[in-house]
């Protein structure tokens, strides 16, 4: 009648087209925008890193990253915790930014491996929805780009962004 | 606005009066006391609470550390398999057939791991203890040279007793066994029910590590003649480009320096001392090279496989830890002979001990044999010579041909290989490239490639990936300062103050395996920036060799453990010399008796010793126990990317005022302190967040005022650099507007008022309102109760 | 056509003329010889081979068992995460990024359980060790009573001393944790690269893990006045419905006697003695009930959920191991008073030991403290006491109604709780039909429900599954006969040549843990069938309870160890008495000599004496390394379908001719012999399978052909009972017409030469051709090559 | 471009309808049928056992279902071992059944913990087809049932017997 279950994986992420992604984020009461060391070399990310920041969606800079958003003008929330502390923070639930609780994040730019340790610490122990928009699959987050070709990526970053609604 | 830390060391000096006071005077006091009354010490020192501390002797400290510096979990695996009730579905904190829940099963594990970590050192401490007491008899001293006397810290605070001969170490041998088996015992099915209690045998384990290595770091500094705290231990030839490949080349690969220095003593009985490379990879390479400065370090883990595929070993030694799990199988292929030494590591080799030195040579040139295990040194010795001059003549027949434009159009670029890759590095696309003649991303692969082979594993082409970086590479070469131990009492005596003044900004201590990618390059990188900044630096292990090899840095800083150094003290087990340092600080320059008084040391060294370890890029089990250690002594580590899995971080919430606090012995009261440091064991992504990261757990609640400044000056300057900004937190260190370095005093008292509401008087330029506290030069903090009470009295 | 044993016994007397020839009367001269030596021998015991082996010293001996008993992997992982190099996909035997393969992965895994169950033994038996110095004083004589002489076969065969006082055993202690710690060592990355050395490591820790039990059970002995090998050791009272409700109950769970003992202490000298109920679970309440015949037996792990949710325990005080994980969240929600007491289980609780006896009570009553850790056991004893007394009191107050029925109703049957539960149990189907008024399904779901609890982690609908399995049970009731301990050397003189001729067919050894459902009642099925048979039945932990108290076996079976008998030596620990009586054999019986003797002593065991272990439900490490342990000695273990969850099964194959041979010692030669035993450690799904299995592994090379028709006489009724049929294999045991059950001979003469193409000589019923070797009686197996010279000699 | 690969499972069955999984058994040139202990409580496995027996398929029977079977007249190949020591066996390329070397094996009423223990070591270590004719998926078969109701369950077994030919 069942799986027998030893197979030993709980849930997995949902592989979303960007649209769908974009949507979930724009139904959400405080989302952030995590941005990692990618950015350090990658300036295409930080681009989108900005113009998902135009939209009105705050910016949690880890790894770093706030040096090539600051130039780029943005004024993130955070810019000297790394991702190990920001989900320490986020696990918490009294944790809030400028008096308000993230219920959803955005991913963008980290290491695969080391992303994905953050993803299952808050699937296990928080309630907080997780989106990565990142060039992998990434099992452990609420919400995934599902797997693509590296080629593609660029492109449903930009369908990402623009299926975003301005927040205000 | 850059601040150049000259002018404000050049203005501290002016300040520089009034500052003896305080808790400053009075440990310097009782620091001369104790030096005269040293002779009387000797024989009849006073014993702490918790001499052979068991697991719940230390807990009330873990406690402590644990409200602070709360555990967070990453897990790498939904399931617990562990007993044949499961396996149990743990997902979203659920609980196992046995009750056990998620985060507890993760601390479980975290607990086991460093029980593997402690065990590995007690066993090659008990190995190396059980060897010379064999060749030098029980009575032989234990000798750190004539400027330590404090020979053993870890053993003193920990065990309770200041050894002497090696008979002495035997009984902590004893001890240290014991409670690992003790830890050990608790990861049976059944045990504990709440993380806390977890991470406190963690703790408890790891500290009994540091126990360990100082044990088989002392044994053989004693025994071997290693460099005994000399800052200028000589400059070891290292990397591959330094082996001289026309002589034959013994490759010792492992940890325990007994195989290789049968070898090389050998080898200068009989004179052949100049016509073999000794040559080293892991913590074996530095123990060989403390021995015989003329051994070569060829490098880290990640260059095991690369050597072997390279052929031009003629004979591989290992002994044990951190040798890979397929070398038989890599040597075979080729025809490398392999001799196994130890019971750890046998993989599957026949016994050949007690057969003719003659027969075995054979077998192994012949390949009739394709590993032998020997174990007993002095034949060893006479089969790996015979072994790998005869195998010398035969390296020509060894086939490392490959033809890599061949490989590379192999090719289909399918990323099999990068899924299985634990970097995820992008071959697919390196050899895309190259196919079209660019080979600037197989150059940029090679150097973040740790050469580990799960590429190979799953590549349907056969593509020999490994075999094709090998090649892309150069063969690197540099100088690494020998392992030199103990860092010496004097120099301690000379440092203790400006440590923890803060006048000396922090002490930095890159320990680790380098098994991230990038991390030869970055490593060296992070340490210069620190080493400018006339940081002390002190390193041990693959971590060591790195820095020589890639960064050519012992040429360029001095060995004497003062600002601006750069100290090896040697392969693993001489972490305990770190940890020891430290724990000398309290004792030497603070006067804080050792023996069987670890919490208060910890105490001492987590409020007022601004150190902080790197591992950027540990691996092994043993890495977690030794930063465990450290922890537990109230040191923070900053990790690599990797380290998240080890599924368990101590990262504290600044933003959570109630949970920074220390009883103040001076004032009588409870105080909040700003949140230094804030973490003990947590991961950044990249150097430039490690860096300033490293700057910012420099911070200690007792550092003066000047210290402050300094140590502020490179964290403000660090994250301008880095971040792009001033750090976040910053204001959070101020306590009063001496804390701001001079030149920049203006602006960040503007920001101060602007950005956090902060009252300043401008006509004195001075805080009325906004720091956590005031600043109080006799400020004499600690998070135990039982040592306000005593200091109190 | 059944065979009546009673005939086959009472044919064979009529032949029990020459009989005694061969080895039989070789071993019995060295063995009167041996006697009127033993005065001497006491004081100047030879030592073998192997005194405190470490792990290569007997690596020869694991090659040997190896090379025959094929190691299985069932993998439960295709993945390792135990470095931050991982996660590795080892699937289809990969090589993850340390190089090793997924098989040497699992050996190492296997190798880690036996380390952590031997831990286990060996931090209870420190313990034990160190409270009764303590108490009694060092020179405290190791006492077994009269009769036991032989106190510690395994230290003796293993470590090479004969212990005489507690402090004879300090040494024991170190050397056994040294050496745990050395295997530990082992599983750190980058070891081993041979799955067979893994193995080795596996079997020598499990090895040590004998070594500690026999130290923690001869220290509880020799100070706590159990039973000294007495046959007539007390029938405990036993079961839920043995308890007196009206009274305070104290349930102790866990598996170390110290707390117990010492509220037990106290209630008899404040004469409370009989106004409260001690109770255990797990091997706790096996050793109380040693110390205290009047304490009773709840039952195993499987009861301690149960327990709890009924509400009627007034106070629980636990030690450690097999313990649920989730002990205090369960009786808090309950208000049940929990006291923890040992290290290795504090659950997170305070440390209250320096309180105030009545402060402690009030807060455990009043459920402001709803665990607390007590250190000092006579503070524990009293405050368990007073707790217990006035949580009574409020015993109503703890609402533990459950509306079954509402329960049932709240069910929607999605099965969710089916898939998360560790036996597929159809809880769905069960309440299904409860709501039709159909009770039999969940009646049954009761009998084999292990209380695990993971069904309720995931029901959505919150049903209190466990809650309305628990109502549905009826409380049990039986009687258990408290562990004896030893087996006396006089016993052993008696059985020692009936069980190495095969005339007592075998011994079968229950031990094991019961969390396979269903065990309880299955196991006393199928030990029935052999007591039945007159095999001897030694048994201990939890099998033995479950013996008592599903079984009432104790009753109708006598405790002397003979034919027939059912012998409880005890709690987990005293597994070492079963172990040691089958080295007691090779010594008392065999003469031979054990001091530093394994492998000696073990190729005695695995070719003569027809023992064989059954796990029927084996959970935890301490399982895994116990079963090991005695595969290293050369006694089988059958374990039940959850055992296949440890990973690696010791399973050979009949088939291979060429892997089944010995030298014969009296010939000279190599032979080829009949495969028997054919598996070290192999699982059955059912009871049926298992019976039929379990007197297959009782065929011994060095059977006489009486004992070689008794066992086949077994084997054959068994199989035609539980198979339908002749087991498959039975003529590979038949090497003469001798070995034919005389019932049965003309029939199974047939079948030889119909089916397996034999030749037969009618006239005489005599076999021509055939078998694989000829019967010799004074055949003198091993299958060690010094052994065989050292006898030739 | 991929999934980040820490979820920790490899292959998984090939969930087939029971006439693809028969028409894979009738492809094989050596399949055995393993029986297991749920046919001392099943009759009716006992009866699909049979019927499969009488399609030309090799019986080994594990766990003492020889005896049931034995007396609706099946002559298993093996009757004695345990489906432990018979893995042990197919694990071995030198393992022959009256000659012949089994490529193929059909599990049918084994408790699904101890059976995917078995299809386990089997997936990892040997090239032998393995096909769980149980009511549980059995992810480490090379080919399984689905997740199918309880009640579904024999018709399913109806159909894989149905679709089975006739051996010689
Ligand atoms: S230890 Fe607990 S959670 Fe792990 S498999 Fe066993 S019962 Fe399940
Ligand atoms: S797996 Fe082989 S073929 Fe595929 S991309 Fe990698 S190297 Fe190329
Ligand atoms: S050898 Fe290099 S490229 Fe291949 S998997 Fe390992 S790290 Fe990646
Ligand atoms: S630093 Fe790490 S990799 Fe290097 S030798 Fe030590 S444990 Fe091994
Ligand atoms: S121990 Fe080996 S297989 Fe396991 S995670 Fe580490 S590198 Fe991978
Ligand atoms: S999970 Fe709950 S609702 Fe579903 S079948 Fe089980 S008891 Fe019923
Ligand atoms: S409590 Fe019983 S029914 Fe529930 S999951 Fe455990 S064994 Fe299955
Ligand atoms: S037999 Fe098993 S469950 Fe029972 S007490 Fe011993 S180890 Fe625990």
């Amino acid at each position: 009648m069942s799986v027998y279950a030893d197979v030993q994986v709980s849930r997995s992420a949902k592989a979303l087209e960007p649209e769908k992604l974009a949507k979930l984020v724009n139904m959400s009461k405080y989302p952030v925008l995590i941005t990692g060391g990618k950015l350090l070399e990658n300036e295409k990310l930080v681009d989108v890193a900005v113009r998902i920041n135009e939209k009105g969606i705050d910016v949690i800079a880890c790894s770093a990253s706030s040096k090539p958003l600051i130039e780029r003008g943005v004024k993130p929330k955070f810019t000297t915790f790394s991702l190990h502390y920001v989900t320490q923070f986020m696990l918490d639930p009294d944790f809030r930014v400028e008096g308000k609780s993230i219920d959803l994040a955005i991913y963008l730019g980290f290491m695969p491996y080391y992303l994905s340790r953050v993803l299952s610490a808050l699937k296990h122990f928080s309630k907080i929805k997780t989106v990565a928009i990142e060039p992998f699959y990434h099992p452990h987050a609420s919400f995934s780009f599902p797997k693509v070709k590296d080629e593609e990526y660029y492109e449903m970053l930009e369908r990402f962004v623009g299926a975003l609604e301005v927040r205000v | 606005m850059a601040i150049k830390i000259e002018d404000v060391l050049r203005n501290m000096k002016l300040e520089n009066v009034n500052i003896t006071i305080g808790e400053i005077v009075e440990e310097g006091k009782v620091k001369a006391e104790a030096e005269e009354r040293k002779e009387v010490r000797e024989e009849s020192l006073p014993v702490g609470p918790t001499p052979k501390p068991h697991i719940l002797d230390l807990r009330y400290w873990d406690r402590v550390l644990l409200e602070r510096f709360e555990p967070i979990y990453m897990p790498m695996q939904d399931f617990c398999n562990l007993c044949t009730m499961g396996p149990c579905d743990l997902s979203f904190n659920k609980e196992g057939a046995c009750g056990i829940d998620l985060k507890t099963q993760k601390a479980r594990i975290v607990a086991l791991a460093c029980s593997i970590g402690a065990s590995a050192h007690a066993t090659h401490g008990r190995h190396l203890l059980e060897e010379m007491i064999k060749e030098f008899g029980e009575d032989h001293p234990i000798d750190l040279g004539l400027e330590v006397d404090v020979v053993a810290p870890n053993i003193m605070t920990v065990f309770g007793i200041k050894p002497k001969k090696l008979k002495d170490l035997r009984e902590v041998a004893n001890y240290v066994e014991q409670e690992i088996t003790r830890v050990l015992h608790t990861i049976h099915t059944g045990q504990e029910e709440s993380y806390l209690d977890y991470e406190s045998k963690a703790l408890h384990v790891s500290m009994i590590d540091h126990v360990a290595m100082e044990l088989a770091d002392i044994v053989q500094i004693s025994c071997l003649n290693y460099p005994k705290g000399d800052p200028d231990a000589p400059l070891i030839e290292s990397g591959v480009g330094a082996l001289d490949l026309e002589k034959p080349v013994i490759l010792v690969i492992g940890h325990n320096v007994v195989p290789a220095r049968f070898i090389d003593d050998y080898l200068r009985e009989k004179d052949l001392h100049d016509l073999i490379e000794i040559a080293g990879i892991c913590c074996t390479a530095i123990d060989t090279t403390r021995y015989d400065a003329k051994a070569k370090i060829v490098g880290t883990l990640s260059y095991q496989l690369r050597i072997v595929r390279q052929g031009f070993a003629d004979l591989i030694v290992v002994d044990e830890q951190c040798i890979r799990a397929d070398l038989l199988r890599e040597c075979s292929k080729l025809g490398i002979p392999l001799i196994v030494t130890s019971e750890a590591s046998v993989r599957g080799c026949e016994d050949r001990t007690n057969d003719d030195v003659n027969d075995i040579v054979d077998d192994l040139v012949n390949g009739r044999a394709k590993g032998v295990l020997i174990r007993d040194m002095e034949k060893l010795a006479k089969v790996a010579v015979k072994t790998a001059f005869k195998s010398f003549l035969r390296r020509s027949r060894r086939n490392v041909s490959v033809n890599v434009e061949e490989e590379i159009k192999k090719c289909v670029n399918c990323g099999r290989c990068v899924e299985n890759c634990p970097h995820s590095l992008r071959i697919d696309l390196a050899f895309a490239r190259a196919k079209n003649g660019d080979f600037s991303l197989l150059k940029e692969l090679e150097e973040t490639c740790i050469a580990c082979g799960r590429c190979e594993q799953v590549c349907h082409r056969g593509v020999r990936i490994v075999d094709v970086i090998v090649r892309i590479g150069e063969a690197k070469r540099g100088k690494v300062r020998a392992g030199r131990g103990p860092i010496k009492d004097s120099e301690i005596r000379n440092v203790g103050q400006p440590i923890v003044m803060g006048t000396i900004p922090g002490v930095i201590a890159p320990v680790g395996c380098p098994n991230y990618p990038r991390a030869r390059r970055e490593l060296s990188e992070i340490i210069e920036e620190f080493l400018k900044r006339r940081y002390i630096v002190v390193t041990s292990g693959c971590h060591a060799m790195d820095l020589g090899i890639e960064g050519g840095l012992y040429e360029k800083y001095g060995g004497d453990f003062d600002a601006g150094c750069l100290v090896n003290v040697g392969s693993c087990v001489a972490n305990s010399h770190i940890s020891g340092a430290v724990i000398k600080i309290a004792n030497i320059f603070a006067g804080r008796n050792l023996l069987g008084n670890y919490a208060e040391i910890a105490d001492y060294i987590l409020n007022r010793v601004g150190a902080v370890g790197l591992a950027w890029g540990a691996m092994s089990q043993k890495a977690a126990s030794i930063a465990t250690g450290f922890n537990r002594l109230g040191v923070p580590v900053v990790a690599s990317p990797h380290c998240l899995k080890y599924r368990r971080g101590y990262v504290g919430k600044f933003w959570k005022r109630d949970k920074w606090w220390v009883y103040d012995i001076k004032s009588g009261q409870k105080v909040y302190v700003e949140p230094c440091p804030d973490a003990l064991i947590v991961c950044a992504e990249t150097k430039e967040e490690a860096i300033v990261l490293l700057a910012r757990l420099c911070f200690r609640p007792a550092d003066t005022y000047l210290g402050r400044q300094i140590k502020l000056t490179h964290y403000l300057e660090l994250g301008k650099k880095y971040l792009g900004c001033y750090p976040d937190d910053w204001h959070l260190f101020v306590r009063t507007e001496q804390d701001l370095p001079l030149k920049m005093r203006d602006e960040l008292l503007q920001i101060l008022e602007e950005e956090h509401g902060w009252k300043i008087d401008w006509d004195k330029k001075k805080i009325l309102e906004g720091p956590i506290r005031k600043y109080d030069p006799g400020f004499n903090p600690t998070l135990l109760k039982d040592i306000y009470e005593k200091y109190r009295r």
